[in-house]
């Protein structure tokens, strides 16, 4: 089946982008098609690369990034959410004339419509958040 | 992969989409951010219907002034919705009654259906975002 | 003084006003804000509590909340007194000490 | 197949399990994760309610969920049944949709 | 600006600081993020007083095993509390119960206040930091 | 009387950095004196820089830097709950190895020192948060 994944919240407050990985891990290893992965809210904090967790504990946004790699993920970062909180990409970064950016590799930032996409093209559209 | 449903509002399938709305406004930004889909939602031209149950029903509460709190006021935002064809607007009535309103309260016409109603209601859906 | 308890989430979807009435003692404040002035509205199923609540505790609601939410003050249950944040921060002051149920 | 309804918020203090369970039609499934998962055991003041539902519905708990917490799958109640993340993608594909309760 | 507490270890007053735990573990940070503060605070040598209270009693339950959600395991954590001199535990009465544990269910010896007691035992504190 | 402030969760996602905002000029107003606000938790995202909200609506770390200025405030951010996060000073982006910062005027990152030393220093802690 051809699934997609919404994600609400920031990694580490909430366990929500903690399961998203597990569920997302289970769905490809049972031959399922991600069709693409929507971070929205807070969920687009799981995008930045700047994060250093401690050593002993798991890097969210690093795990997001393997998977990517390995299986060719489209993970997806809604814009209007990553403008009010501080993600941005190089040609958001030149727009927005701000001196860098943040975002972590694998991601790419677009619209909510890609959002209402993965509604329309999907078979199921699971949402992890608080 | 850049900007595929330009295709899809003409030629992309039809589905019933749902946005179910149950967390009040300003406390939390899950009603702002939940309208601004709806708002994007509507060029693609899908089935869509709104509802709004618990809290979610404070979210069309009239008479919201947010100068106090520094907060820019959404709510009439919900009133331009039948502008973009958004015309299917739900309210449950357990949630309406528990906090003491009636739809004379609320800032947009809408439907009042009971709990049971409701639960069909969203069978009937393809796909249902809740906020 | 005994201290200010400050409550922010909406009583018809948590239990944490509950939680913090349990944990006041007499002649302790509650102080409503956020998605906690919810609470103070007569006409609710939340509302006979509340007024029970009053026969212990000074119940105050943050007005600047009420308003932002389209909620009158008039519908305020007789007893609560509805302060700005000028009035939080007197209560802040004048009650000992504050804990949030977050 | 009626949906699936998630819902991932402790019964103690939030009311998303009621929620859920009010919204669920006969035949409906439920599956609780993260501090969802704090409803399945026996012996809580929320068991019989949830005991009660297993008349309507299908209910899973998430194990991986239940592990972490350093609960028991000896303690969910009887009728349950216990999934792991590979079962939780099972159940997202059998039913016809999912309704996440957050 | 720079480490000013390094003095007031060793002048400063000594004031009464409750921190109370009403969250489990694992689906939010907060308890987590409450012992690292803890932890720190155990070098200012105030006097510390902990409560685990609603789902803040799920933070000390025996046998977390979290190797399949992929989540750091911070549990054993709480006995080294003894080795920071924080032994003043408190566990709510009416939380254990409702939640059908004991005790025995815990990682750490606490001891077990009703409501009433654990209302009195705030009022007593000078600094309340709830998570 | 000596006031300080804890603020746990991110700028616009939850209501508490508005609250926490707007309860910092009130005690200015009156006079009190705000001895720290202490960033925990998502907190720390009030603290970057790179967020350009809607032009309509608030800019809450304009406003916590606009306060500082002309209040003095000691806006900290925790370092251990910034690392978690991706929130950056120069000096963190050097020692671990990042190619940027994001923090913003106005805000510094410290130890969770400062929060207990707020809560021994001061007549009144108060939190917001989620």
């Amino acid at each position: 089946m051809k699934l997609s994944i919404l994600v609400n919240e920031g990694p580490y407050q909430h366990q929500s982008a903690d399961t998203a990985i597990q569920f997302t891990k289970a769905a490809l290893e049972k031959g399922h098609e991600i069709f693409r992965v929507f971070f929205y809210h807070d969920g687009v904090n799981n995008g930045t690369r700047f994060a250093v967790p401690p050593q002993d504990d798991r890097n969210i946004t690093e795990q997001w990034t393997e998977m990517a790699k390995e299986h060719n993920l489209d993970l997806v970062i809604c814009i209007a959410a990553a403008q009010r909180r501080g993600i941005l990409d190089e040609n958001e970064a030149k727009r927005q004339g701000k001196d860098g950016d943040n975002i972590a590799e694998g991601f790419r930032i677009s619209g909510l419509g890609q959002l209402i996409e993965a509604g329309i093209q999907s078979d199921r559209l699971v949402i992890f958040g608080d | 992969m850049s900007e595929p449903w330009e295709d899809d509002e003409l030629d992309g399938p039809v589905r019933k989409f749902m946005y179910v709305n149950r967390r009040a406004p300003y406390g939390t930004i899950y009603a702002l951010e939940s309208l601004e889909v709806v708002l994007i939602a509507a060029a693609f031209e899908q089935d869509v219907t709104l509802v709004f149950m618990d809290d979610g029903v404070y979210q069309i509460k009239k008479d919201q002034n947010t100068d106090a709190i520094g907060v820019k006021n959404f709510s009439p935002t919900y009133r331009a919705l039948e502008g973009y064809d958004v015309e299917k607007l739900y309210v449950e009535k357990e949630s309406l009654e528990s906090r003491g309103l009636t739809t004379d309260d609320l800032v947009v016409p809408v439907q009042v259906v009971n709990n049971d109603q409701l639960a069909e209601l969203m069978e009937e859906q393809e796909v249902i975002l809740s906020f | 003084m005994p201290m200010l308890h400050t409550v922010n989430k909406s009583p018809f979807e948590r239990r944490t006003l509950d939680t913090a009435l349990r944990h006041a003692v007499k002649g302790a404040g509650v102080l409503l804000i956020e998605d906690g002035v919810y609470a103070a509205f007569d006409g609710t199923v939340v509302a006979e509590k509340v007024k029970a609540a009053l026969a212990d505790h000074k119940i105050y609601v943050l007005g600047p909340d009420i308003a932002a939410r389209g909620m009158s003050e008039h519908h305020v249950i007789d007893g609560l007194e509805v302060v700005d944040y000028g009035g939080f921060v007197d209560l802040v002051t004048e009650y000992d000490k504050v804990q949030s149920w977050l």
